[in-house]
């Protein structure tokens, strides 16, 4: 075992598809020769030719709607989207196109891909450098997305897309590439190398799409998250001293209900947690579930805590972003309610 | 500076509207064989005229003339006039069907049939179609049982595609003929990352795009010329400028550049014109642009130009906004008959040769639709299953599926 | 009053608003000399001439964008996406442009739009003609929502939106075009003009954007839900005879949560019905925000009745739509709970 | 048929990559005053030539030469050297500002100064327009306060745009700046959208869009071409080929193309291609795209030729994919002392002058940065406030906003 970022892990994963299989080629904005503006894709054009990993013009409609033929084609094609908030211009051939392919050829014509992007802020990028659109995936049949917290899930789910017969959408928190993140943001970084979640296997495995992760046991409440989120919920739940179970979903859809709904069947009490948008984000159909799933359990309201509904500020990106300070005023709201 | 002048919304404005006696005069046709045929691997810079002129074969009096001429036999030309047939009578058959109510909604090809039929015979097995829903002729050509086409369009539990899609959004793999979006333009890009992952893979299979003249706006028109010109794979990137989109006019997607053909000029891809009415000449221009795709020569655009005779779809009713008898007065007449002329000419066919190849095809048509009708109908036989509508979401049905599809009791 | 189809009255709209205000111009795919695939802008070409309403080409995008810089301008376009399923490739310049013109230039430059769609399904489209995309416009700040029931409602609230500084989605369930549509596929068609909701006022008048509408009174239950649901939803409650209010929501965003609350916490059980997807439909966010806004007052767990999480088929139609039988069903449900 | 041959993917590559030996031997520069000059109601067919050469006017003596000399006046082309000296010695203390940890980001101008200063001298008030984020000299040609630029590049309470926005997204609709877009060239469609407003309503307002090299492959591009094409309305398409988008070459976007000015070949929209280094040329072939904006003559398309000299941005280190020594060959030479050479050569100007110059620009530069600095900077001072977060997002706060901003306690 190494400790790796959470970006050699994706480079690494890369790696291992790559050389597992000619038919996976990668492609995106600068992701060729420079190996990206997050340098995930670094030496993959030099050590695998510039066939299977090239730079693409500044088209996210082309970068997809072109992976959606080589798909069907028979190749992987592994694609970045520069950053989440530049998935828009390519959306219709997400939504209408990949996701949806299978459905209509019934099983004639298949979208194998997988389109990568940083998603999340605390990087000061503004509006558009900070975007978490996950709701935007989860609502669509047909696409599976996946978000990791860790360099070894990063790789472990980055794998299992790459194997999985259908279209996923890997959101990596790019505030987690270099290191985890509190969401403290006054005190000193910190890097993966320094932490032992930054340990990560070498060679090929694969985190199961699907499969939550319970990252801390507890009993008075239960804490629903995932990506850059799950670090402030851990920091959060640590200094406010409860006993809170958090659980790290890892992949959003399909989502492992079944571990959310014991867990809080038995606490009886939830807290859902994450960066995107409130209104309509991931969090509504996450506490929508709960409540019926787990109803007659409950002691109190499902706390949603997230980011506010207006587009992401510069400035004031600490007053935006759900940090430990409103996740531990959730807990003692919901440990009260 | 001279004169400035208030600034004014230009907007292209057809030259007929209902009321008004129909006027090609505008369109301007060149002579068959008039055109030259310059070797494939010329450089683009050097073909640009052929982007502003119609490539013709066949002329007045039938005949097939001029350096474009030549790119298929005898028997070839036959069969070319037997599925352009096949698909007028599989056209009428469905629309009639379509106001019997036995299935929601139908597309029909009048006028364009040469397009579609003629370009198939240019392509190879292993060659894929990203058609746009006017391209049937390309399964037809291909050999696609008619029948199955009809289970399609009746959404019964003979379809293919499990009564997912929208009738004529046919699916096949095998025939090249890849799975048809009601998202306009979509398919554009998709071929050339066909084509591109031929390049990549370094075999020999090339990718033909297909587009409606109304769709060239589309981004993914952008986004496939871009893609093309960049990375030079395999791919044929067609226009079918039948002169509308819906009750729209080419003028208003074509604002003021001279044709659409000559959109491919600003990315350096070749681009040919070609008469859409006149198989001969649509079979020979894909020809030449196979052959530069096989030559990896890099991509080729080509514009067929067309008259869409009936309603854009069962919804559209054409007399709201354009004159009933334009499309007879449009100068490139009916690919038929102007195919079976040539076949005349030449001695290979004969009117009653003809009157009876129609009687057999329609034959063949109406046992197909016996066949087809015995499984079902939009609401009357069997039927795909509700079932069905949960399958191919996902290879394997994630659990909320799975209890979603219980709940509808399967 | 006189009796109109709802594609009457939003073609009436447009008449009063072009007539009030010379600013306001219309663009779309056919919507010029043709009047619009389903009517709703005929007459307005040759009434206001060609520079007022004109044919677009086929670019969703570009019909945003440009309206975009006309709003901008300080023209008000209203423009027509032919089917809701098509606005994907305009979603960009919804989203990342419209939406947060006036955030982020403080105030100096507004988009006062209306982007009007038809949506829903209910007449064969299959896939891309029946979607409703509303959870994916409520999820993005910046952008209000508004979905008509009938075609009073949906002359008032789009001279509402017109009226209104900042963009507007106008969703019009095309179901309900020619008449209400209460989810019984197989009986007759019924036409606007044989029904007293197809009473409409002339001239000027507005429905006030975020204001539901108690569509019907009861005590057992709250039963939220909007455009052709509303119809589909009274029938069902007819037929199950039990004593269930029905609220519209009229607006999504934004939502009259006074409103839904006041009945939920009243009522003590709740039913919310839409057509889109299940998950992360808009559904979600409701029974998010009830369940935390009723939590003390819920008897029962909030039953979400929706769309599949399919694409929308086309044979399978009265399989996927959440027509009659599963709303009653779902009264039963939650009655017992 | 020749000999068939696999395809392959054709992936473009840049001459040079760091190691090699910068050569810019490839890149045909025209002299000085040798291209034409057409009237500007010139047909679209006729002006193809403009799109493949470089109109220049400052030769390598400092004259200003050929028949696109001559559009600017002694005053205003000192007025120029002044502007594009305050650009670049505003650009080196906000990218020191950024070093230092006062603001999160920065973009700078290196080699691209005469563009936007030039251009914004061929505008009227009331045009607008809708630049990237590489323009900022229309804003300070248009005598836009440095000190309200310096607020909005750190986010202090004198941001006029509250904080919200990354450091270079202006907005001033006063000056004709339309608040930039971090999504790439969704201003360009937007710009075609405010002409074709201005043409409704017969007012003469000009819009200008701006675009880079690599970003004419997104959609929008394509979008504004097919709706300036089609309504004609009076819009400047600017594209800004600086060689470079972050670390990928020009060809990677233009592909087979000759040029980018030639991609408004396809749609009958005449294009320039200027030397962008040139500020005499850049404002010639502006004021003759305004002229005939401003004589309901349609659309203008032009290119700039130029070099990105530095970064991309603050979090780009270019030396990572090309040559360090790959600016210095660029052929075209640095804009400002070209220009300072030509005022010299008219004898307008001194080696003495241009450094007092420079240093009264500095001094106001850096007295207009205290001022801002009293305000605050990205982490100290006066900032905007966390109740302007909620503002703004609509005309009036809904109550779902008032909630959340309660929760924040403002
Ligand atoms: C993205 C999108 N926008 C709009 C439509 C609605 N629509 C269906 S066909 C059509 C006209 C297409 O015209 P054209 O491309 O010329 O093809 P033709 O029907 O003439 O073959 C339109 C606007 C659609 N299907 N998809
Ligand atoms: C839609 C979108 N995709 C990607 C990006 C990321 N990005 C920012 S600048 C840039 C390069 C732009 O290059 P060019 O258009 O040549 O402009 P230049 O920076 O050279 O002025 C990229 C890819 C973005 N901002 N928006
Ligand atoms: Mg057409
Ligand atoms: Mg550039």
């Amino acid at each position: 075992m190494a400790r790796m970022s959470m970006i050699e892990a994706i480079r690494n994963a890369h790696e291992v598809a790559m050389e597992a299989d000619e038919n996976v080629v990668v492609m995106g904005e600068d992701v060729g020769y420079f190996g990206g503006v997050f340098r995930c894709t670094a030496g993959l054009q030099k050590r695998f030719g510039v066939e299977r990993c090239f730079d693409t013009p500044i088209s996210e409609l082309g970068i997809v709607g072109t992976a959606i033929g080589m798909a069907a084609y028979g190749l992987k094609p592994v694609v970045e989207i520069q950053f989440a908030d530049y998935m828009y211009p390519a959306y219709d051939q997400l939504v209408s196109e990949a996701a949806r392919l299978r459905y209509r050829s019934a099983g004639e014509f298949t979208c194998p891909m997988v389109v990568r992007m940083p998603t999340g802020g605390g990087i000061f990028g503004a509006q558009t450098h900070s975007q978490s659109p996950e709701a935007l995936f989860t609502h669509v049949a047909g696409l599976k997305t996946v978000v990791p917290s860790t360099p070894a899930d990063a790789k472990g789910l980055l794998l299992a897309a790459i194997n999985d017969p259908d279209p996923v959408i890997v959101l990596e928190p790019k505030r987690l590439y270099n290191g985890p993140f509190d969401g403290h943001f006054d005190r000193p970084s910190r890097s993966w190398s320094k932490d032992e979640k930054g340990e990560v296997e070498p060679g090929h495995y694969e985190i199961p799409l699907g499969k939550a992760s319970t990252v801390r046991d507890g009993s008075a409440a239960t804490l629903v998250t995932y990506g850059t989120m799950v670090h402030v919920a851990l920091a959060a739940v640590e200094e406010s001293g409860a006993d809170i179970e958090v659980i790290d979903l890892r992949t959003l859809l399909p989502l492992d209900l079944d571990a959310v709904a014991a867990s809080v069947n038995r606490t009886g009490r939830c807290i859902v947690l994450h960066e995107a948008t409130l209104t309509s984000g991931y969090g509504a159909e996450l506490a929508a579930l709960i409540q019926s799933e787990c109803f007659y359990a409950l002691e109190a309201p499902i706390l949603r805590v997230a980011g506010w509904d207006t587009p992401y500020p510069h400035a004031q990106e600490w007053d935006y972003f759900p940090g430990p300070e409103r996740v531990k005023r959730a807990i003692a709201t919901v440990l009260e309610g | 500076m001279t004169e400035e002048r208030a600034p004014r919304l230009h907007v292209p404005e057809p030259a007929i509207r209902p009321g008004d006696q129909p006027d090609f005069s505008h369109v301007r046709v060149p002579r068959a064989g008039e055109v030259r045929r310059p070797e494939p691997d010329e450089s683009p810079e050097e073909l640009r005229d052929l982007a502003f002129t119609i490539i013709r074969v066949l002329n007045r009096d039938g005949e097939a003339v001029g350096p474009w001429a030549g790119s298929l036999d005898d028997d070839a030309i036959r069969d070319g006039l037997r599925h352009m047939m096949m698909l007028r009578a599989y056209d009428a058959r469905m629309l009639k069907a379509q106001r019997q109510g036995k299935s929601s909604f139908y597309m029909q090809h009048l006028g364009e049939e040469a397009i579609s039929c003629a370009f198939q015979k240019a392509l190879r097995p292993g060659d894929m179609n990203f058609p746009t829903y006017r391209q049937a002729g390309l399964l037809i050509a291909a050999g696609y049982p008619l029948t199955k086409m009809m289970c399609q369009v009746y959404s019964n539990d003979g379809d293919p595609v499990r009564g997912r899609q929208l009738p004529v959004f046919y699916s096949s793999r095998e025939h090249g003929f890849f799975s048809i979006s009601g998202n306009l333009a979509t398919q554009y890009v998709q071929a050339v990352g066909w084509a591109m992952a031929a390049a990549i893979k370094g075999e020999n299979s090339l990718a033909a795009g297909w587009i409606g003249d109304g769709s060239t706006a589309e981004s993914d028109f952008h986004g496939a010329l871009v893609f093309a010109s960049t990375y030079k794979p395999p791919v044929i990137l067609n226009i079918v400028n039948n002169q509308w989109a819906i009750s729209t006019f080419q003028g208003i997607a074509r604002g003021g550049a001279g044709t659409f053909a000559a959109r491919g000029h600003g990315f350096g891809i070749p681009a040919l014109r070609v008469d859409g009415n006149d198989y001969l000449a649509v079979h020979a221009a894909a020809a030449w642009a196979a052959e530069r795709a096989r030559r990896d020569l890099g991509p080729t655009m080509i514009e067929y130009v067309t008259y869409r005779a009936g309603g854009h779809s069962t919804s559209d009713d054409p007399a709201a906004y354009r004159p009933k008898e334009e499309g007879s007065a449009w100068p490139l007449g009916d690919p038929i008959l102007r195919l079976k002329a040539h076949l005349i000419q030449k001695g290979l066919w004969s009117e009653e040769r003809h009157a009876q190849a129609e009687a057999e095809i329609m034959d063949e048509v109406v046992a197909a639709q016996k066949e087809a009708e015995a499984i079902g109908t939009l609401h009357s036989g069997r039927r795909p299953s509700p079932r069905d509508m949960f399958e191919d979401v996902f290879a394997e049905m994630p659990p909320h599926l799975v209890r979603q599809r219980h709940e509808v009791g399967y």
